[in-house]
């Protein structure tokens, strides 16, 4: 082997040679999701919106020509799985980019392996920032344009007492520490702080908590199946939208049914809700609901998913090029008229601004939207433009 | 030096208690070398519980010492260190190794940990004697598991030879022989007895008839009587609670006691 | 009452019993005797369908039960003991033999009649049937089957470990029972005596073929013995 | 008669030379033939697999000889992963500093007993020395209490969850859900270079190798037939004079060294070691491969996680919505027609051949 | 309420859940000896029936008293299925039932994402469940309430099968010795079909309870077997008191543990306390002693 002195990783990584075959009338591009697993519940929604995508994209001429020829890979709801299937999209399949990513386990995991085979990587869902890579898009909302705009709502509400409610693992605890400091900074208290694992159904206790602090309100950072059981709970032990109403930040449209419980009259932060009334939504939904099914409803990650794949034909076409060095050049200042509205890349951190909306949930089980940020807001996923951040208290 | 020959297993005052029943209840038993040593009684008299009590399987009060030993205080398999070994009533062998493996793992006994990491080489001295004396030699490789039920018995008295423990306790080792093979084993028994303390369990009269040298007679879990063959036979009380009051007379007339017995019966 | 025609038997690729024919005719009672590992426990095992037979032919009361399950033989009136004192550890000594009376219109008079048979079962009703000696587990495996009110009763050494009054008494109730005569036996034991005065027919069974048979009876005791020293 | 002997001779010599001919063929394959024909992302998988392999020969000895069900390897098969992770995050993050991850959701400080780790053969020690530890209390407990059987198997299991519910649930220490990742270099050696990647393959083969030797041996020795003897009538044991509880402990404790060694392994491979590496489902997709291959085989716990390592990845690549199924039927499958594995295929079939000629030796003589 | 009573409350719920998901592994896995993995499947078939059931019967009210004889078919039939299917040939080695079950486990539940979609489906409490009681100033649900009336029945339903009923007998007879049982004239195959029958059809009735405190989804199982298993260990094999009183500990031990550190440490101190507890007790609360080597 060859040991190098100083173990410089970007020197290794710019030597990666890429092996995109760019030749012919059609480019590969790697959707990799996690079709099995615990997490196939979501991330099979933003398959299908990639899918669709691609069909558009491909009926319309394809990116500069050429026709996207899709390599589908299983996630397999495992980080390991995402880092192997990565390696082999980018390296073995000579994919020009891999769209998808859910947990934020599965892009910390795939983090290297794009960085170390200089690939590119379009993540679609919103998640608790903190990190910018060079070869890595974030079409999801950042925590300031999720979170911090969620408790600028609740301010807005004068809300003075919160509970924080989420799953077990680091995109709750983080939100949380970010909530925890902006809290202060609003003068908000915080009056709980609960964590149930992943797969667990039973909040019996940590609701009876809530129940007893009282709060104004409950930010719920609950990922998955998990949230069905807290719902239940939640009204079972008497509680509702007229007491401590709950602000959620994964209950989208196909979550909010599934609870069992008629949850109008909750919220839910987000950049996109399928009722955003505007030209571009309302072909998107066409589109999508003619290609699934009518009753298949639109949300926010799926959005991001379809947005990312012309993000990236548009900066393709913007590069003239498939090359990751072209694209990351042109990438800043390409926008898309999204089904959210007009998105744009920030070519620094890679991420994009969007806005930031407050849906309440219907008799519909459609976000009537109640708060919005009135314009997209920039990203800034290391939170450097808000003094009251601090990384490094507890 | 002085103990060679004069080794014996002394019991006194032997109690299993389960959960209020006595089992076995004030035992005193000297188990001397050299000499075969019966014992029968009653089915349920406590004979099973009283060895598994000397081996470890079941806990025991009072004392029996072996060689220096407090074989109640000790663990199965340190009693099987020291010399003491046994069969079971129904007999258990390792049956997914072959009759080979079976008796060559029986010695460890006598060998380091250390070795144990090593293969076995060819066929030690005390296996191919052991094999021999139980006349097992060409099933060797066979897995004991497929033995007849006889077969096993052998088997597992060939593992005590090859442990060479030097008290053997048998329970019920030629249940379900036919008649030359109780000889065989008879013979067996009193060839290697010599040298060792053996004890067997046996229900079988004309075989303790045969081979006896001393018998001790338990009911209800104690001892009822010790003495040779004839005189437990003749004893009034292991009649009548063993031998059955008609035992002679059927051995003399089986036929016209079964026809009466029948005739109860109908 | 029980035909066995031809029949070989045989644990995976090895036959272990071949070709055998033996008859037990209603209320006859017949004798298979062997050494170790002769296959006497095998034949048993087949004849009751615990083991399937390779080649051959089993009747029961004249019909071909070769493919049937044991439970259904049983229910055609085979009563079986097996070898090894075998009882059913976690049941107690009661339960063990409830089981088998549960389904029998007449069990609880039943179960009187068997202890009455066996009386030193009755202080052991309670006591879990793992927890019974060896011999006191051979009664409760004969008592148990008895409940099943047998028309052919298979017995594989039943006096194995048995103290010797109480052979004399099973002794009594085979004889008893086949005295009758509404009971056939079929008995694997290597007390060529108690054997011979219990059946009116033998069988030899060495390496697993019939060597030799002939009529029962004391005086066939030199016969038998001749014939397995062979 | 002599007849039968020989043929239990020659069936006994097969059984031990046979098995070391075996391993020598494995060791040209993985040394070899696949370093040649392999590109450098079906060798870095193929690696991978190996790192399961390893865990796959001890499970062979525990539950396949030892007939211990060990449902929850993936406990030491992440003690080792999360042991080099350690040691490759601090690395990384160079001397003096934190890694990545507590600086992000912590307060930047490092818990004490990360520290040690820096050094590399304080954490090659401990991918040693730690599992055997917990093995050795954990199997002492269990065993000497005679727990067994199914008891065993799901205590085993349930330990695999709380083990993995504890890394969740202890982010700043272990990073979470997210597991540790982003590695940059194993022992001075860039694990983005391509050589450097294939040493590192090298390395996780040579180790299956020498755990197959190892295991070769314990086989063949009289601890292997105490072993055997151990799974089918574990009292009985007693009764020559052991303490059953101590060789089942061995062969507990030998089985978790190899996980560990393959989870070490297994991080700077993948490039990540996460609590669904190392939790209940992981855990019984190791015994998968084994029951594949063949539990108590020499090389068949080995050659069945390979395959399973290879199917998981061909059968996701060729269809990614259904290959759930495949998983499923597999276990199905074997398990219900395959007892003793594919191992119990392949010599049968093997078998048929010499054994004629051994019958035809025997008539003519 | 207090923060004392709190968690015993809750925790008797979750106890109730605990042990409807235990009950029929006391026979199929404490009285037959097997593992079951896709025991945790059959309770995800009875939160689906329910949700099924209230697709058909739209009437909630109803459907969900119709939904508990219907899950317990359902789910009894899937154990039918799985016993003829592939257990009946694997009695001789329990052990191996675990890993088949996973390989079962696995494929019910790709086929419950490709039925019904990854995403959960609801389930509706009826009317006559919404609300709560006061108990010690803590409001009880009725949804809870109802589970714990649920597991009450039956538990009452399956101690009476096995005590009052020669079935009893049978079962047990037939797992210590297959072929004597056999010989005793006792239809083997027809106690091991309606002992899974009953043991999984409990389950189902277990996914009526799971249903209403947390849905539907495809991965229910999966959550609960583990547990469950821990549950049957920790009360002695086949001892259903032990299992009844393994449940409730279980449950109010977990809600305490919850209550002063987190859901997840909770559930790794639980397991390494029902590690520690089988040191104590090797065979769970309740044990059958054998003698010799058996
Ligand atoms: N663990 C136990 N708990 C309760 N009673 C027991 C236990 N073990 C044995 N017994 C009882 O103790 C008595 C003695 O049994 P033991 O097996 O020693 O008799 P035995 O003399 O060997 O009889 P056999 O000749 O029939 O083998 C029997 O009544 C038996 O039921
Ligand atoms: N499960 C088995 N698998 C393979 N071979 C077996 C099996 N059981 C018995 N055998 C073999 O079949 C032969 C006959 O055994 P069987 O038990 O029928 O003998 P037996 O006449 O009843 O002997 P015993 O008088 O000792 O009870 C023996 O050689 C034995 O090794
Ligand atoms: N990025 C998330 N939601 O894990
Ligand atoms: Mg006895
Ligand atoms: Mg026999």
């Amino acid at each position: 082997g060859s040991k190098s002195s100083d173990g410089d990783v970007e020197s290794a990584s710019a030597g990666a040679a890429s092996c995109v075959d760019t030749s012919g009338d059609t480019i590969k591009l790697g959707f990799l999701n996690s079709t099995s697993g615990a997490m196939a519940i979501s991330e099979q929604t933003v398959r299908d919106s990639l899918l669709l995508a691609a069909e558009e994209i491909n009926a319309d001429g394809g990116i500069l020509g050429k026709q996207i020829e899709p390599v589908e890979e299983d996630g397999a709801s495992d980080p390991a799985v995402f880092a192997e299937k990565i390696g082999k999209l980018l390296t073995s399949d000579c994919v020009a980019a891999v769209f998808g990513g859910w947990t934020s386990a599965s892009r910390k995991a795939m983090l290297p392996v794009v960085e170390g085979a200089n690939g590119l990587l379009y993540y679609p869902v919103q998640y608790e920032g903190l990190e910018a890579s060079k070869n890595i898009y974030y079409t999801g909302a950042t925590t300031n344009q999720q979170i911090i705009p969620a408790m600028d709502f609740l301010a807005s509400k004068g809300v003075k007492t919160l509970f924080l409610a989420g799953s077990d693992y680091v995109f709750p605890r983080t939100a949380n520490k970010i909530i925890k400091q902006y809290a202060e900074e609003l003068g908000i208290e915080i009056v709980g702080e609960e964590y149930v694992p992943l797969d667990s159904d039973d909040w019996s206790t940590q609701v009876a908590k809530i129940v007893a602090a009282k709060p104004d309100f409950v930010f719920n950072t609950i990922n998955g199946s998990s949230n069905v059981g807290f719902i239940k709970a939640y009204y079972e032990q008497g509680l509702g939208p007229d007491s401590s109403p709950i602000i959620s930040v994964s209950i989208a449209e196909e979550e909010a049914p599934a609870m069992g419980k008629d949850v109008t009259g909750q919220f839910a932060a987000w950049n996109y809700f399928q009722s955003v009334d505007s030209p571009d939504n309302a072909a998107f939904i066409k589109a999508f609901q003619a290609k699934y099914g009518a009753d298949r409803p639109t949300s926010d990650p799926m959005e991001a998913a379809y947005t990312s794949l012309y993000l990236y034909k548009n900066t393709v076409e913007k590069a003239k090029s498939f090359d990751v060095e072209d694209v990351n050049d042109a990438s800043d200042g390409v926008s898309f008229d999204a089904p959210e509205g007009t998105v744009t890349i920030n070519g620094e951190n890679h991420h994009i601004a969007k806005t930031g909306l407050i849906g309440q949930i219907n008799s519909d089980n459609q976000f009537d939207v109640v708060w919005s940020s009135e314009e997209p807001i920039e990203p800034d996923p290391f939170l450097e433009s808000y003094d009251w951040w601090d990384s490094s208290a507890e | 030096m002085t103990t060679r020959g004069m080794d014996y297993l002394e019991v006194q005052g032997l109690i299993v208690d389960f959960d209020g029943f006595k089992a076995v209840d004030d035992v005193d038993l000297t188990l001397i070398e050299g000499e075969l040593h019966f014992l029968i009684g009653p089915n349920g008299a406590g004979k099973t519980t009283l060895v598994d009590a000397l081996t470890g399987l079941v806990r025991g009060g009072g004392l029996a010492r072996y060689d220096g030993h407090d074989l109640l205080a000790m663990k199965s398999h340190q009693i099987v260190r020291v010399g003491v070994g046994r069969t079971f009533q129904t007999a258990t062998v390792f049956e997914h190794l072959s009759v080979l493996q079976n008796l060559d793992i029986a010695g460890g006994v006598h060998r380091s940990a250390w070795r144990l990491a090593l293969p076995r080489r060819g066929v030690t001295e005390s296996v191919e004697q052991a094999l021999d004396t139980i006349g097992l030699s060409e099933l060797r490789h066979r897995p004991a598991g497929v033995l007849a039920h006889g077969q096993k018995q052998w088997l597992e008295i060939g593992m005590l030879l090859v442990q060479d423990a030097k008290v053997m306790l048998l329970d019920e080792p030629v249940a379900g022989m036919s008649a030359e093979e109780r000889e065989e084993t008879g013979a067996l028994l009193k060839r290697i007895g010599a040298e060792r303390t053996i004890v067997v369990i046996e229900h079988d009269m004309e075989f303790v008839r045969q081979f006896a040298d001393k018998v001790t007679v338990m009911h209800a879990g104690k001892v009822l009587t010790s003495g040779t063959v004839v005189e437990i036979q003749a004893d009034a009380r292991v009649q009548e609670v063993y031998l059955g009051r008609t035992a002679d007379a059927v051995n003399a007339d089986p036929v016209a006691v079964a026809a009466e017995a029948a005739g109860e019966e109908a | 009452m029980l035909e066995l025609r031809g029949v070989s038997v045989g644990y995976g690729r090895t036959t272990v019993v071949h070709d055998v024919d033996l008859v037990v005719s209603p209320g006859a009672s017949v004798a298979v005797m062997g050494h170790n590992g002769a296959g006497k426990t095998t034949l048993l095992r087949a004849a009751v369908g615990l083991l399937p037979v390779k080649h051959g032919t089993i009747l029961l009361d004249g019909v071909d039960v070769t493919k049937t399950r044991p439970n259904q033989r049983v229910r055609r009136g085979l009563g079986y003991v097996p070898q090894g004192q075998l009882c059913f550890p976690q049941l107690t000594t009661m339960e063990n033999l409830q089981l088998v009376a549960d389904r029998r219109p007449s069990g609880r008079r039943l179960i009187d009649d068997v202890l009455d048979t066996f009386p030193a079962l009755r202080g052991l009703l309670s006591r879990r049937a793992g927890l019974l000696s060896g011999g006191q587990r051979q009664q409760l495996a004969i008592a148990r089957t008895l409940l099943t009110e047998p028309r052919m009763l298979i017995l594989d050494e039943p006096t194995e470990g048995i103290q010797p009054n109480v052979v004399a008494d099973i002794e009594a109730v085979i004889s008893g029972l086949t005295a009758r005569g509404d009971l056939s036996v079929l008995l694997v034991e290597q007390h060529v005596g108690f054997a011979l005065r219990v059946t009116d027919r033998y069988y030899v069974l060495e390496s697993g073929r019939v060597t030799s048979s002939g009529d029962g009876g004391p005086d066939a005791v030199g016969d038998v013995r001749a014939a397995m020293a062979v | 008669m002599s007849g039968k002997q020989r043929t239990a001779g020659t069936a006994a010599l097969f059984r031990t030379w046979g098995g070391l001919a075996g391993i020598a063929l494995l060791a040209l394959a993985l040394l070899l033939v696949a370093p040649a024909a392999l590109s450098d992302f079906r060798l870095g998988n193929l690696g991978k697999y190996c790192c399961w392999a390893i865990a796959a020969v001890g499970i062979g000895l525990a539950w396949g000889r030892g007939g211990m069900l060990v449902l929850g390897q993936g406990v030491f098969f992440g003690l080792g992963g999360y042991a080099m992770a350690m040691h490759l995050k601090l690395s990384a993050a160079g001397p003096g500093n934190v890694p990545d991850f507590m600086a992000l959701y912590g307060d930047g400080t490092m818990p004490v007993w990360w520290e040690p780790f820096r050094s590399g053969a304080f954490t090659l020690l401990v991918i040693v020395l730690l599992p055997a530890a917990v093995a050795a209390v954990l199997g002492f407990a269990i065993f000497k209490r005679r727990v067994r059987g199914s008891y065993f198997a799901i205590l085993n299991q349930a330990l695999a969850v709380a083990f993995a519910t504890l890394l969740v649930a202890t982010i700043n220490e272990t990073g979470g859900f997210n597991g540790l990742n982003s590695f940059s270099t194993f022992f001075g050696y860039n694990l983005y270079d391509p050589v450097n990647k294939r040493m590192l393959y090298m390395i996780v083969a040579a180790l299956l190798i020498a755990c197959l030797v190892i295991v070769w041996h314990l086989n063949r020795s009289r601890f292997g037939e105490l072993l055997v003897a151990t799974r089918d009538a574990e009292e009985r044991v007693r009764f020559l004079g052991y303490d059953p509880a101590n060789i089942k402990l061995v062969a507990y404790v030998v089985a978790a060294i190899m996980a560990s060694i393959g989870g070490a392994m297994f991080a700077p491979i993948a490039g990540i070691i996460s609590p669904s590496d190392v939790g209940a489902s992981a855990s019984i997709m190791l015994i998968a491969g084994v029951a594949l291959g063949g539990r108590a085989s020499l090389l068949g716990p080995a050659l069945g996680a390979l395959a399973v390592g290879y199917g998981q990845s061909a059968l996701s690549e060729s269809f990614p919505n259904q290959w759930t199924y495949f998983q499923g039927a597999l276990f199905i499958v074997v398990i219900l027609f395959l007892p003793a594995g594919l191992a119990s295929v392949l010599p049968r079939l093997w078998a048929a051949i010499p054994q004629r000629g051994v019958a035809r030796k025997e008539g003519s003589a | 309420m207090d923060a004392f009573t709190t968690p015993l409350l809750t925790g008797t719920s979750t106890g109730a859940i605990l042990l409807l998901a235990a009950l029929g592994l006391t026979l199929t896995f404490g009285q037959m000896g097997v593992i079951n993995m896709a025991h945790g499947e059959f309770l995800m078939a009875g939160a689906y029936t329910t949700y099924l059931t209230q697709q058909v019967v739209t009437n909630t009210d109803v459907s969900i008293l119709l939904a508990i004889p219907v899950a317990f078919v359902v789910a009894g039939l899937l154990g039918v299925a799985l016993e003829g299917g592939i257990i009946q040939w694997m009695y001789k080695r329990p052990l191996d039932t675990l890993l088949v079950t996973v390989g079962v486990s696995m494929v019910l539940q790709q086929l419950a994402k490709d039925l019904f979609g990854a995403q959960g489906d609801p389930v509706h409490e009826p009317s006559w469940l919404d609300g709560s009681i006061d108990v010690f100033g803590y409001n009880w649900p009725y949804t809870r309430i109802f589970t714990i009336v649920l597991a009450l029945i039956a538990l009452a339903g399956l101690s009476a099968l096995l005590r009052y009923t020669s079935f009893g007998r049978q079962i047990r007879a037939t797992v210590q010795n297959r072929d004597l049982a056999e010989t005793m004239g006792i239809s083997t195959r027809r106690v091991d079909r309606i002992t899974f029958f009953v043991g999984s059809g409990l389950a189902g009735i277990g996914g009526v309870a799971i249903s209403l405190s947390s849905g539907t989804n495809p991965t229910l199982g999966s959550t609960y077997i583990i547990p469950a298993f821990l549950v049957v260990v920790a009360g002695g094999l086949g001892q259903l008191k032990g299992t009844v009183i393994a449940a409730f500990l279980i449950g109010v031990l977990t809600a305490y543990l919850t209550d002063w550190f987190s859901g997840s440490i909770a559930q790794v101190i639980t397991f390494a306390l029902i590690v520690v507890f089988l040191q104590i007790r090797p065979q769970g609360l309740f044990t059958v002693r054998t003698r010799g080597l058996a």
